[in-house]
């Protein structure tokens, strides 16, 4: 059953150094206020999960959070590279990173099978790619009915899966709405889940195929008003296009990223640090 | 009613001509960028009744804007109907309900593998690139697969560094001889790479890129001087048809919107 | 693009003789008025997939056009037996019908892997079961990465789906909402489909992640009013829980069935034969 | 306060001592008939926050009236959502979020294994019964089993003709020597069988079936009666704790509702 709590102590509750964590959200509802803590609680030697490492995971990875990265397309959605995760990349800065590589239909399906107790997913993926010579987790299995070779990859089984929603209910039910992206997949896969929410409501009060994740599936709601800005929440504020334009400026050079996140981060408070 | 040809630049050229290979009715799994500018011209021209579909889950979407991110509330506002992730690409992709896969790239080489990983060595790399994202699937499991990309030399490379998305294999077979059950749920693979000077197409046997249409005004040599390798003309090479006033009209407009929407509040 | 026919026609150009037929609906939302009318039009040799064959198919068995039955549970929910289904397993009438017998588990994932275009279904299923000893398509793969032995069934690819939905706009958008059960995934699985529906309407108004069907995913759309009666659609009319005690007396007498069939079903006009 | 026991039947006795098996709280999956009845009294009485899944899709669900099918309107009306069939069983049921797979049958045997397949042989069968539906995954996957079924010998038997749902298996040992991944994720299985005569928990070590409790009034004549092989009893055997009057009455209301709701329009 979900316990309320703070942002603060949700993090340090969940999130061990070491833990493979997933923070998930496709472009929409990406957990910023909950990465914001982990920096902010200097976690180290973490293995990142997440389809589309955004804003949110250069600035773990800047702030040397992070280990290992898995993931299948790691750059500033429409704008260019993440600068910060190819510092890590090219110049094992501020430390190596490791990255595991997969294609998004391969790590939707392989947050699929960990939500579905499997330990592995099966597609038909990586047909001609390089990949697989890069990512020894990239093997096959041969259907017994009718011979083809499909690829197989491990299921995503994060430690803690954490991610951002529009609402809870006092039961700590929640409510997903609009690009639902892997995030419900992303918690039924999780050991521990920390859901930060925009807001506690009596009832969700919605139509009966809902996405909605019960409160007994989750570890803890957070309160996090604006907790996935300056990505979006579907009802409640738009995408801060702006700053993803801006962040390339910012993340391009050492200095001015630690100045910023010095700036935003690490001497804000959790319910300043969003933007 | 053509526009005056100096009047259009090279790369609205590329964008009209991108928009004009997407036929109306096709359902057509869109990648962020130029792909995205393409399709949604040709839906706001010719072709109203394209199917568009994006990674994030948004199925047969109309933005009034073009997305930033594949993500933009926009697509998910205007959509028919928004998935989770996981089943877009198992049962919209996968499923082989997608006509279409239009991509963009970093690297293409003569047999259209398009590379968006690295430049360099895998563990080494010169520049890290953003990965494949949706491509790698996208291109196999799509019915035909549009290419659409800025042509240089660092660009059309002979060999690209790594294969992050299949066009043809390194030898041009990749697409061959492959298991029955596979070959039944794979695409054509790149049927057309447009680019801001010139339309090429696979070859039919061996699968290289040839050129088969120059924009107009664009000579040989200058695709020569922006192929990484010994490029091919078709014996019958064709001009591209000159964008009409309303093509241009309507590509301008939509950018400029764009433009006005994401410049959006900055820090 | 989903053409909009009459029921006649629809079950006329796509439900041939000897083809293998999914009609869905997890007790909500039963196609009853197209089963109806494949039983007036006497389609023969019928290969028929459903997790839980209900009174539909007692009908289309006991009318003589099933030849064999891919099924998890054949029963009259909380009433009993399917007597028409049983009198063709256990005395070969009206003609001897072969049975390919799943768990729902198993049923549920093998749509699941129709309609993402793969060959087979992985579960971690039939642990212990007999079933794997009568039905030679559960197989098993081992996974590459743990080493587990997990089941493996065909996914179920179906010549053509047939649903009963609530409405549809007038491009042939078909929104199913409430109990959605498997139908989506039948309808994706599928060579053809039809979607017989309570109505056509304007727009379908409804919510970001509504469980809609898109017209070009569909072949034909059918207006049926009624259409899953006995059965329910939810929003229009309940479950007739009362006729489906009744059908017990109905169908347990070979003579009386043949009357009430002939009564209700082949002396009616489609628009009259659900009730 | 309890109520007078000539006033209880079998019945209620095995529904009302069943449902108190259900802690507040639990997560539990639904099978229909005997087990809806029991998991909804207990939801109406002691365990208020019970969360009843059933296999229709419908999560959480509260029922003023119980279901006749597994998948009646008033499941959905009254759920906190409703999720398609293949999610059901495969993120909530085999994703491991069910405490309790609460289980009706055709037949038991010694080692808790159900059949509700057939009676007879599988090609040629006396009885056709309604098959496993979702109980062979129920039984695995959920974290342990209740089973609730009147006792009969013709219910109860040594060894049953089918093992649609495995117990223990034939030999009592189907539970071990697992791989270890398989392991981690099964379930422990039937921990209590309830019928209308007693109560019977598997022996923790070779895991055949031995009565611990009798309902009150119940003789062991009448169990050994009713049981189609030599059934042990515990050395400490106890007598099931009679229904309040609250059980009973919230029951035979709960019925009441029921059965003038599904009278319904008949032909």
């Amino acid at each position: 059953m979900a316990e309320f709590l703070s942002l603060h102590d949700a993090v340090a509750r969940f999130v061990e150094n070491g833990a493979t964590v997933a923070m998930e959200g496709f472009t929409h509802l990406i957990p910023f206020a909950a990465g914001h803590e982990i920096i902010r609680q200097q976690k180290r030697e973490l293995t990142l999960i997440r389809m589309t490492p955004d804003l949110i995971y250069d600035q773990m990875i800047g702030m040397g959070c992070v280990k290992r990265l898995i993931f299948s397309w790691g750059g500033n959605p429409g704008v260019g590279s993440l600068h910060r995760l190819r510092d890590a990349v090219e110049h094992h800065h501020p430390v190596p990173l490791d990255i595991r590589e997969h294609s998004h239909a391969a790590m939707a399906c392989a947050y699929e099978a960990g939500a579905a107790g499997l330990p592995l997913a099966v597609l038909r993926g990586y047909v001609g790619s390089d990949l697989p010579k890069v990512n020894d987790q990239i093997k096959s299995i041969t259907c017994p009915f009718t011979g083809e070779e499909l690829a197989a990859i491990p299921s995503i089984r994060p430690d803690v899966a954490v991610i951002h929603a529009q609402k809870a209910d006092r039961h700590g039910n929640v409510l997903i709405e609009g690009i639902i992206g892997v995030q419900k997949e992303a918690v039924l896969a999780a050991t521990h889940s920390i859901v930060t929410v925009e807001e506690i409501v009596e009832s969700l009060d919605t139509h009966p195929n809902a996405c909605i994740i019960p409160g007994w599936a989750i570890s803890a709601v957070v309160v996090a008003e604006r907790g996935a800005s300056p990505s979006y929440a579907h009802g409640y504020y738009p995408r801060d296009n702006g700053f993803y334009k801006t962040w390339d400026a910012i993340a391009r050079n050492r200095e001015s990223f630690a100045a910023w996140m010095n700036d935003h981060v690490m001497n804000a408070r959790p319910e300043e640090s969003t933007r | 009613m053509s526009q005056p040809l100096a009047d259009i630049t090279p790369s609205e050229m590329m964008t009209v001509t991108a928009a004009r290979a997407l036929g109306n009715g096709t359902t057509c799994f869109v990648g962020i960028g130029l792909p995205s500018e393409a399709a949604n011209l040709a839906r706001l021209t010719h072709a109203p009744e394209a199917v568009l579909i994006y990674e994030s889950g948004t199925l047969q979407t109309r933005p009034d804007v073009l997305p930033l991110s594949i993500g933009d509330g926009e697509l998910c506002e205007t959509a028919l109907t928004t998935v989770s992730v996981p089943e877009m690409f198992r049962y919209w992709l996968q499923g082989g309900h997608v006509d279409v896969g239009f991509l963009g790239t970093a690297q293409i080489d003569r047999y259209a593998n398009l590379n968006t990983t690295l430049v360099g060595d895998y563990r080494e790399p010169k520049v890290r690139l953003p990965g494949g994202g949706g491509a790698p699937e996208i291109a196999t499991n799509s019915k035909e697969v549009f290419v659409m990309v800025k042509q240089s030399r660092r660009t059309f490379v002979k060999d690209v560094d790594f294969i992050t998305t299949v066009g043809f294999g390194r030898d041009g077979t990749a697409r061959d001889n492959l298991h029955p059950e596979t070959a039944r749920h794979m695409g054509r693979g790149p049927t057309r790479v447009i680019t801001d000077l010139c339309v090429m197409r696979p070859d039919p046997v061996d699968h290289e890129l040839v050129v088969t249409a120059l924009h107009p005004g664009v000579t040989r040599d200058q695709v020569i001087d922006a192929t990484g390798w010994d490029i091919r003309f078709a014996d019958t090479l064709e001009t591209t048809a000159i964008p009409t006033a309303e093509e241009i009209e309507v590509l301008r407009s939509l950018k400029a919107r764009t433009e006005r929407h994401h410049a959006g509040d900055t820090v």
